[in-house]
């Protein structure tokens, strides 16, 4: 299409186009390099001079300081953050990374900066927040080695983090099934290690096993998947496997083929009934990182399913628009439902939230289902393309949104894990007298979560309730304000999602409230009445979900034309 | 004209609770209850400020405003800004007859909370709460957009809900999430049929429509169309769709309500709330319910209204009568009396169901009475409670020798709860048996409808006599006060309390001798929406 | 030559072995080799499918599908030690603190 | 013929001043409450201000003196109606098949021949009883720091009944009627702290309650019918016509429920019950409720509905409607006549007898309804005659009753007043001696057994209360219906329109041969009361120490006495005609003289041979026969020493006399079942309590179980089932790896097979 910018790699333009994922790259060294700066010599060879070159020996202060790594992250975080959200000032560009053969490899466009936004901003907050989980062990010369490996230590984590982010800005950007590929691997072995980072608990190192390898067996399917594609397609350029959907897409072959793909990706978004490791892997993971799991992790899982599911497989391929219709409707009732029954029973903060995580990843299923509900390719004009950008637009908006009371519930979750421990329901207990501040906040996210209003939890959720409804009764709501006499059997019937979604939201309402009373009206466990670890970050952090969370639920104008933006150019901009 | 909705009966008083329990709760014990007395008084002034305003507004006072000639459909003290234009919705506030009683309601009862319940504890987070409760409540009144609508009518669970949850009496836990959750599920059915009603419109036909979806929140735009496809042989959206979108939306406003068999919350929420809350939830936030059903399906749906006006009428009866007997059968006076809310709420599905102006009329009016009366009621079972430590109907007798304040408060209350003439309710129930037996006789409707309307007259009576008798009466000097009770003093009622009864009493007594300070916008209100009724009937809709 | 199709089959049903093992071992460390069975029977696919299009995209995809599946077990390994290090077992069947 | 016909709205000055008839009792109910609670102990407020009751004072005698200005201009005048809506009440409109209907609901005043003989009586009354009421009650050590509540509810309930009979709509006269029944719960519920007090408050509202739910139903199927409730409305001929074309047999319901209204205001079978415990309350209260006013709105309400009965396009049609009325009033005459046998409680005697009496002119109004129903009186001078001779009966009886009666309870209050001041100086005395403290009153009051009201604790007041003694002798005649005396003229005109009607319609034979018998009962028990109380020898040493009452309780006592002896004053005014019709004017065709003549001519000396012989019959069963019996049953001559007033010593002497020359054992009749059976009151009130507990009370106990664990138990099994199906969900969450692995595969799976299964 038009309007897009075709650069090759490191042409003309690259710097500009990627400027947030070079922003990470120049961290990355640099949070490998500094840490590293010191008084370390090198002897030239053959001679007995040492020349200063300051890598290795005793470090400077400066650089020794464990809190560096930290800083360096957030910083890079949020520079990569700011810049996407300045490449917003004057619209996007769109840009496509080409290569000389003609194979985009990847393209930036409102979609993608809307997805960095969301996987930066994430990161950004969780880094900033660590910086009070991970322990430090003083700061100067006289440390031992076990002190000094446990700085360290500090490096690793935010290198991981940095990584993460990379990978994932890679899935945003891809315009190649394995490009894409890549990057959720690179993002999930950096997830894989940060849940596991959390070793000094039995159940850290469990979580990151179990993440791990369930993680691995559902990439594997994924590839494997991703194979059978290429093996029927000759291609995973996007706009090639489009145009072969069109035209034989009902070929048991790339069915299958993609069907194995969507495990992959369903492992991600913690759809079911591949969403078994995450509860435990939350549970395990430390609580900043269970958030970036719910959040930015699962983010990257949808772009992967709307890329797979709208771009390449929604061609029309049966009368009943596009052939997985049926499969991801199931699958997000499913999931949705089974998400808040097992997150109604559950005891320990962070499995409830992984529960809600699933359940919520069951909303987003249905509003990706209802997109398909729609004859995609008819899509390029008329009200139908405007149904799903709705839809898209309103999903987009939950993740974004999400990142400020998902992540902002697991932050609070971590101040108290700092304080011993976040396992058990009755450690909430007291918080709102302990720490009003926090109280309040936990409160909000737990009902924004469940989506009441104002907040920005219920606009999301009104957003997709409202786009699915759209797509329901688009098609015979022209003959019914006409006043053609339909019923609900002659809507859609992703109407009914709809409908389970409200029904679970109210379910959900059982444990998000649970969490508030105990917070403010049950004392708090023995020995633990005191005050919270201090640590101004990760409240900066938690104020910062909040205050996004109050406000988008008042004033969302802004960002919904973002996403709208963003929806758009899934819409027009991928080939 | 100038905006004397949006910020100073909503906004404010909202953002300004909220300022002051974001300040409240992050000070010392002792701050707290050294400001105590300050944020009191300021609840209260700013609550008096804006019943004047409200005031004023009824006696014209601010603008050119007639209540009696607002066209159906019209609101006076309109207003509109744009909040998120791509989907159409608005900030929209406005009055009209149906609205304003209730808006009037609201700032009239806040004060009065707030000087009944004068000594109650933690009281600076609780003024705050209770301010905030009423910025949401007239929220829900006046909005104009149905988001704006399904926003306040959300957020006025948040605040009574800490109420609950914190001054609330021993199972205030699992009273405060049974409530919660219980009106929240009904309400979110509500929002799927507000959001299916939503895009049932046709793309950017509506002057507010959103520019990203096309349509509009805007209840009087829709409204409109509504009226306007109503003629002929169409129906608004077709007749199933007309059905299946008010049994949505009805949902949300009978759980609210409360209607029987949806009411189980409705007891729980009050034996637990503490008297302030209690007086709000029956005074303005149950009439929350029967306001929605008047502003959305009754004005939207009149086809799904007459093919439902059977079902209506069932579960009107069924609350009426249900709601009496369960009274009959309580030992606690508090849920004695929150079962009497569920038949009074009766009355009004069954004014509704009569399908006759005065039969709307009387549930109008009848919303506005029990607005009146109840949160009398309440206070007097909170003044019982805050000083016989008992809610048990029986722990204390002979109330009029001792605490002779609070045995007249108490047999003024329940003889206006009652329909005793001359004050408030009995106003409604005349007219809604009017209204019943005429549509009995002119529809051809079996005369045992009438049986349950007149049991209940004999049933009520009953149970509140049979409690007036033992807490009023008998006792004395040979009474057995609590057995926490013995060798304490028994005071009265506070001078606080006195004077909250006091107007409370008075406006009762006011709007049973002249009912037709309201019943007169109501009447019109009414009339003009059953004008358009008519064209309907005419056309054998029902 | 040998044809494609046989490749194909060969990586099918190496995936459906390792798939298979994946849930039926309880060793941690052979789990982990059947994941790389399953990443592996990808690569075959990706060259078989290669040569069937005549189009070398897929070597490079299976190319950098060997570097992923090379640093999955470097990972893998990091993490059952650290695992082993807390749990002293690497039997998957015995590592259930976490659960419902 | 009342009400209808003319329209006129008189000219007179009193009528804009009318409304304070209601209003100024109405306002004093707030002041009072008010000031008597600031004031509570202030000795000016209870010397001087008797608590309240000077201010209730000066209200009701203003209320009295427009009442009577008003009476004098509509006597003047004599034209018939003032309807005018003074006071709007509510607006609002109906649907009626088509178009919307305006309707209106508003206050005014009606003045006719009704409304005047009601206001006489209910504001004459009132203020005698007040009068009455600041001798009793404030000098009653029990009442002390209350009686300004007392006063307050008696203004408030005066205020009703003036409300109710000035009324211009049924609806208005229903708002008041709820009013007095309010007040009349409050009054008989004044001595809360006894636990009988508050159940028989409960039970009278209650009772009535039900009533009242028949009459509200009642007006709205009125309202449907007229589409208003104003009499000028429901009473214009041209409305009735059309309502009697399209739906007679639904005014007849409607008249019906209005009239179980009326039963359970007037305590007439089965609705009765709770008359009698309503004694609980003070004296003045009872005077008030059964005498005055509460009692007389059901017959007023009746008395009411005559334009129906009355009118040419109805005839015939509510004929079943005048039997019932008539029945009901027939069985309730002999039911409480014979109750009112075995009462040894001195005020429930009356009670029982103001059942009866009230009876009596149920029957009387059911059977001058029936003669307006069937005859054709408005163009037969003779039918036209007989009917309003049949009404100005029924309402002239209401006027006597209502003087006699209300006399009696103030006189038996006298008497109780005293007894128990005798008892409580007796008995204080001994208590000052034996202990030298002189507390709890209260205590004494309420503590022992002995029973002021009891006649057992009587006899022989006749010489310490002179005056009370007469005026009870007078009341008792009037009730009884000597001749000459009071409610004789009426007594006789109801018996002998019962037995017209009982020719026309045989089915009136019940009620005819009932009123009959009840003439009879009537002398028994009413001379028995007089006789146990005043007669014979003090059965207590209490009753030997009563003294003489005092100057405010004097007053409404000569006053009544004097209204019962010259009731041939007003019978020869014409009040037997000129109630129900303008064309018997008061003293419009005859004059005073004549009057009386005829009346006496009429009486004694009937034309018609049947009703000649049955006034005889009725003299002889009513005058000689029970009182005979009484008379050789009970009393006997005063103690030693004892002196009585002149007049009275003829009574005295002929009760020794017969006394000591009739005097049979009837222990074998009081010890009978039936004896019993009528000192259980018939076991009404057992069945009606067994009803309420066993039958309502125990449906709703288990409703409330069922609400609690059925409705709600829904609620609660659903959230207990979600917890379980949650701990389902959770546990396939095994925590194993390997499981998770196998649930992707299993999915995988799935989704091959179903894509397999689409493709």
């Amino acid at each position: 299409m038009s309007g897009v910018e075709n650069v090759e790699p490191f042409g003309d333009g690259f710097i500009a186009a990627l400027c947030p994922e070079l922003i990470i790259f120049a961290g990355l060294i640099l949070l490998i390099i500094v840490p590293n700066l010191g008084k370390g010599t090198v002897r030239i060879p053959g001679t007995q001079t040492r020349v200063m070159w300051f890598l290795g020996g005793e470090r400077f202060k400066l650089t020794s300081n464990p809190r560096l790594p930290a800083w360096i992250a957030t910083i890079t975080l949020g520079a990569a953050f700011a810049q996407t959200i300045l490449s917003f000032q004057d619209g996007v560009d769109r840009t496509a990374i080409v290569t000389d053969s003609g194979k985009q490899l990847m393209l930036v466009n409102g979609f993608s900066r809307v997805f960095e936004l969301i996987f930066f901003g994430a990161l950004t907050l969780a880094a900033f927040a660590s910086m009070n989980r991970l322990e430090v062990k003083g700061v100067g010369p006289n440390l031992s080695t076990d002190d000094l490996y446990n700085n360290r230590r500090q490096a690793d984590f935010y290198i991981l983090m940095l990584t993460c982010g990379l990978g994932m800005s890679v899935v945003a950007l891809a315009q190649d099934l394995f490009v894409l590929f890549i990057g959720l691997e690179l993002a999930s072995f950096s997830t894989y290690v940060l849940v596991a980072f959390y070793k000094e608990t039995k159940a850290g190192t469990e979580a990151g096993m179990k993440y791990f390898i369930v993680g691995s067996v559902a990439s594997g399917v994924g590839l494997y998947g991703l194979s059978m594609l290429y093996l029927w397609a000759g291609s995973l350029q996007f706009n090639v496997l489009a145009e072969q959907f069109v035209i034989n897409g009902t070929d048991p072959l790339p069915l299958i083929a993609m069907g194995f793909v969507l495990v992959g990706f369903g492992f991600k978004v913690s759809a079911a009934p591949f969403h078994f490791a995450a509860p435990d892997a939350y549970a395990g993971a430390s609580s900043p990182i269970a958030g970036i799991l719910a959040t930015a992790s699962k983010a990257m899982g949808i772009i992967g399913l709307l890329r797979m599911l709208l771009i390449v497989a929604a061609p029309e391929a049966s009368e009943d628009g596009t052939v997985w219709l049926t499969l991801l409707g199931i699958l997000s009732l499913v999931t949705m439902t089974w998400g808040n029954i097992a997150a109604l029973g559950s005891t320990n903060p962070k499995r409830m939230l992984a529960y809600s995580s699933v359940a919520h990843a069951g909303y987003m299923l249905a509003a990706i289902t209802a997109i398909g509900a729609w004859n995609w390719d008819d899509s390029l004009a008329g009200d139908a393309g405007e149904s799903a950008v709705a839809v898209l637009t309103a999903l987009i908006f939950h993740l974004v949104v999400l990142v400020a009371f998902k992540l902002g519930a697991f932050l609070v979750l971590s101040i108290l894990e700092s304080d011993g421990d976040a396992s058990r329901l009755s450690s909430l207990g007291g918080l709102a007298k302990r720490e009003p501040f926090l109280g309040v906040a936990m409160f909000i996210f737990m009902i924004s979560l469940a989506g009441v209003p104002p907040l920005a939890g219920f606009v999301s959720k009104l957003l997709v309730i409202m786009g699915i409804v759209k797509v329901a009764v688009g098609e015979i709501g022209a003959q019914i304000v006409a006043g053609g006499d339909l019923g609900l059997a002659d809507v859609h019937w992703v109407w009914w999602l709809a409908f389970a979604m409200v029904i679970n939201s109210a379910i959900s309402m059982f444990y998000y409230l649970r969490i508030g009373v105990v917070m403010f009206f049950e004392e708090p466990e023995e020995g633990r009445g005191g005050p919270l670890p201090s640590g101004w970050q990760v409240r900066f952090a938690v104020l910062a979900c909040l205050m996004v969370t109050l406000f988008m639920g008042v004033a969302s104008d802004k960002l919904l034309e973002i996403c709208e933006v963003a929806a758009q150019s899934l819409n027009y901009d991928w080939n | 004209m100038t905006d004397w909705i949006s910020i100073p009966l909503v906004a404010f008083p909202l953002i300004a609770s909220m300022v002051l329990l974001a300040f409240v709760s992050n000070g010392t014990e002792r701050m707290r209850e050294r400001l105590v007395a300050p944020i009191r008084m300021a609840c209260l002034v700013f609550s008096l400020v804006m019943l004047t305003i409200t005031t004023g507004m009824f006696f014209q006072y601010f603008g050119d405003v007639s209540w009696m000639n607002i066209a159906f459909n019209d609101y006076e003290y309109r207003t509109t800004y744009t909040w998120i234009e791509s989907l159409g919705i608005n900030w929209s506030v406005g009055l009209d007859a149906l609205s304003f009683p209730m808006v009037w309601l609201t700032t009239f009862l806040l004060p009065v909370t707030i000087i009944a319940t004068w000594n109650e504890k933690s009281g600076a987070t609780y003024f705050p709460l209770l301010l905030m409760m009423g910025g949401a409540l007239i929220g829900v009144f006046v909005s104009l957009d149905l988001f704006m609508f399904y926003v306040f009518w959300e957020l006025t669970l948040i605040p009574m809900f800490f109420l609950i949850l914190k001054w609330g009496g021993k199972d205030r836990k699992y009273a405060s999430q049974k409530f919660f959750i219980y009106t929240f599920t009904a309400s979110v059915v509500m929002l799927l049929g507000l959001i299916t009603l939503y895009f049932l419109q046709d793309p950017y036909s509506l002057p507010s429509a959103g520019t990203m979806t096309g349509r509009s929140f805007s209840i009087p735009e829709l409204i409109d169309s509504a009226r306007a496809s109503n003629v002929g042989d169409n129906w608004y959206l077709g007749a199933q769709m007309q059905k299946i979108l008010f049994v949505m939306l009805m949902i949300g406003f009978l759980v609210k309500l409360p209607a029987v068999p949806f009411h189980t919350w409705l007891p729980d929420a009050h034996v637990q709330a503490p008297t302030g809350g209690s007086m709000l939830l029956a005074g303005v936030m149950l009439k929350m319910g029967a306001y929605g059903m008047f502003r959305l399906p009754i004005s939207l749906f009149p086809h799904a209204l007459y093919h439902f006006q059977l079902a209506l009428m069932i579960i009107g009866m069924v609350s009426l009568v249900w709601g009496a007997i369960v009274c009959l059968g309580q030992t606690n006076l508090k849920k004695m009396v929150a079962y009497s809310s569920v038949s009074h709420m009766g009355v009004i599905l069954i004014g509704i169901a009569t399908m006759q102006p005065m039969g709307w009329a009387a549930a109008l009016f009848m919303m506005f009475a029990h607005g009146i009366i109840s949160p009398m009621l309440f206070a007097v079972c909170g003044a019982f409670k805050h000083h016989y430590h008992s809610m048990e109907i029986g722990a204390m007798r002979g109330m009029a020798k001792h605490s002779p304040w609070l045995a007249t408060s108490m047999m003024f209350a329940w003889m206006a709860s009652l329909g005793l003439p001359l004050l408030a309710g009995f106003v409604a129930e005349i007219m809604m048996l009017i209204a019943l037996w005429h549509m009995i006789s002119l529809d051809g409707w079996s005369i045992w409808w009438m049986v349950g309307p007149a049991l209940v007259l004999a049933l009520t009576a009953a149970y509140y006599l049979w409690s007036m008798q033992r807490t009023i009466f008998e006792g004395g000097e040979k009474g057995q006060p609590p057995a926490n009770m013995v060798g304490h003093p028994i005071p009265d009622i506070s001078n606080s309390e006195k004077f909250a009864m006091l107007i409370m009493a008075f406006f009762t007594i006011l709007f049973g001798i002249m009912p037709w300070i309201g019943l007169d916008m109501m009447d019109d209100w009414t009339k003009q929406i059953f004008d358009g009724l008519i064209i309907f009937v005419g056309k054998g809709g029902a | 030559m040998i044809d494609p199709a046989w490749v194909s089959a060969l990586s099918a049903i190496l995936f459906i072995i390792g798939l298979g093992g994946a849930f039926t071992r309880k060793n941690a460390i052979i789990v982990l080799m059947c994941i790389e069975l399953m990443l592996n029977a990808a690569n075959m696919q990706f060259a078989a499918a290669a040569v069937h299009h005549g189009d070398p995209t897929g070597w490079v995809y299976t190319i950098f599908a060997i570097a992923i599946a090379a640093s999955e077990v470097a990972i893998g390994l990091a993490i059952f030690l650290a695992m082993y290090g807390k749990h002293e077992t690497i039997s998957l069947d015995d590592v259930d603190v976490l659960r419902n | 013929m009342a009400g209808t016909g003319s329209n006129t709205i008189i000219d007179s000055d009193m009528m804009q001043f009318a409304p304070l008839i209601v209003l100024l009792p109405m306002l004093a109910f707030p002041v009072i409450l008010f000031l008597g609670h600031i004031f509570n102990r202030n000795p000016f407020w209870k010397a001087t201000m008797k608590e309240g009751g000077i201010i209730a004072l000066v209200v009701m005698a203003a209320s009295l003196v427009i009442s009577l200005l008003l009476i004098k201009d509509h006597i003047g005048g004599f034209a018939g109606i003032k309807d005018s809506v003074d006071f709007l009440w509510l607006n609002s409109s109906v649907y009626d098949g088509g178009t919307l209907e305006p309707i209106t609901f508003g206050f005014g005043i009606y003045i006719d021949h009704v409304t005047v003989m009601l206001l006489f009586v209910a504001s004459f009354l009132c203020l005698l009883i007040n009068i009455f009421s600041i001798g009793y009650m404030n000098t009653d050590p029990v009442n002390e720091d209350r009686n300004h509540r007392f006063y307050a509810e008696f203004v408030l309930f005066c205020s009703g009944m003036l409300g109710m009979v000035l009324a211009d709509s049924f609806l208005w006269l229903f708002i008041f009627w709820e009013i007095m029944g309010l007040c009349s719960y409050l009054l008989i519920g004044f001595y809360y702290e006894k636990p009988s007090a508050a159940y028989a408050a409960k039970k009278a509202f209650l009772t009535t309650r039900i009533g009242d739910v028949f009459l509200m139903i009642g007006l709205v199927m009125m309202w449907d019918l007229f589409g208003s409730l104003d009499y000028s409305v429901v009473f214009d001929e041209a409305n009735i016509a059309a309502v009697a074309a399209e739906s007679s047999g639904t005014l007849q319901w409607a008249l019906g429920m209005m009239f179980i209204g009326a039963v359970g205001k007037s305590a007439q079978f089965p609705l009765h019950v709770w008359l009698p415990d309503a004694m609980e309350g003070p004296t003045p209260v009872s005077a008030l409720i059964h005498a005055a006013t509460m009692v007389n709105a059901g017959l007023y309400l009746v008395a009411r509905m005559f334009p129906f009965f009355g009118s040419e396009f109805l005839q015939d049609d509510l004929v079943d409607l005048a039997f019932i009325i008539a029945l009901i009033g027939g069985i309730t005459a002999v039911m409480a006549a014979a109750i009112a046998f075995v009462q040894h409680d001195l005020k429930k005697v009356l009670a029982y007898s103001t059942m009866s009496q009230l009876a009596y002119i149920f029957t009387g109004l059911g059977c001058a309804m029936f003669l307006a129903n069937t005859l054709d009186w408005h163009n037969d001078e003779d039918a036209h005659y007989i009917v309003i001779i049949a009404f100005g009966a029924a309402l002239f009886h209401l006027f006597n009753h209502a003087m006699a009666k209300g006399m009696l309870f103030m006189a038996s209050g006298s008497v109780i007043h005293e007894v128990h001041h005798a008892h409580h100086h007796l008995h204080h005395h001994d208590h000052h001696d034996d202990h030298h403290e002189g507390d709890d009153h209260h205590d004494d009051h309420h503590d022992d057994d002995f029973d002021a009201q009891s006649m057992e604790n009587m006899g022989g007041l006749a010489s310490k209360m002179p005056l009370t003694a007469t005026a009870m002798l007078v009341g008792s005649a009037s009730i009884m219906g000597l001749p000459f005396i009071g409610g004789f003229w009426s007594k006789e005109g109801i018996i002998a329109n019962a037995w017209r009607v009982a020719l026309e319609d045989p089915r009136f034979f019940i009620p005819a041969i009932c009123v009959l018998i009840g003439a009879g009962m009537t002398g028994f028990y009413m001379s028995r009361m007089w006789l146990k109380t005043f007669a014979g020898k003090p059965k207590t040493e209490v009753a030997a120490h009563v003294g003489p009452t005092n100057t405010w309780i004097k007053i409404p006592l000569f006053v009544l006495t004097f209204v019962s002896l010259s009731a041939i004053l007003f019978a020869g005014m014409g009040f037997t005609h000129w109630a129900p019709d303008s064309k018997y004017g008061l003293m419009s065709e005859k004059s005073l003289i004549d009057g009386i003549a005829y009346e006496i001519n009429h009486a004694f000396a009937n034309s018609d041979t049947f009703f000649f012989i049955l006034t005889y019959i009725a003299i002889a069963i009513g005058a000689v026969l029970g009182p005979g019996i009484a008379l050789s049953l009970y009393g006997g001559n005063l103690a030693e020493g004892e002196k009585v007033k002149a007049w009275m010593k003829p009574i005295i002497r002929l009760n020794a006399w017969v006394f000591d020359r009739f005097h049979f054992d009837n222990k074998s009749v009081a010890n009978s079942g039936l004896s019993r059976a009528l000192e259980n009151r018939l076991y009404f009130d057992h069945y009606y309590d067994m009803a309420m507990l066993k039958l309502v009370a125990g449906f709703s106990d288990k409703s409330a179980d069922a609400d609690k664990n059925v409705v709600d138990g829904v609620i609660k099994k659903i959230e207990s089932g979600s917890q379980s199906i949650s701990k389902v969900v959770r546990s396939l969450t095994t925590g194993s790896a390997r499981d998770y692995i196998l649930m992707v595969s299993v999915g995988a799976l799935a989704i091959f097979f179903l894509l397999w299964g689409v493709a």
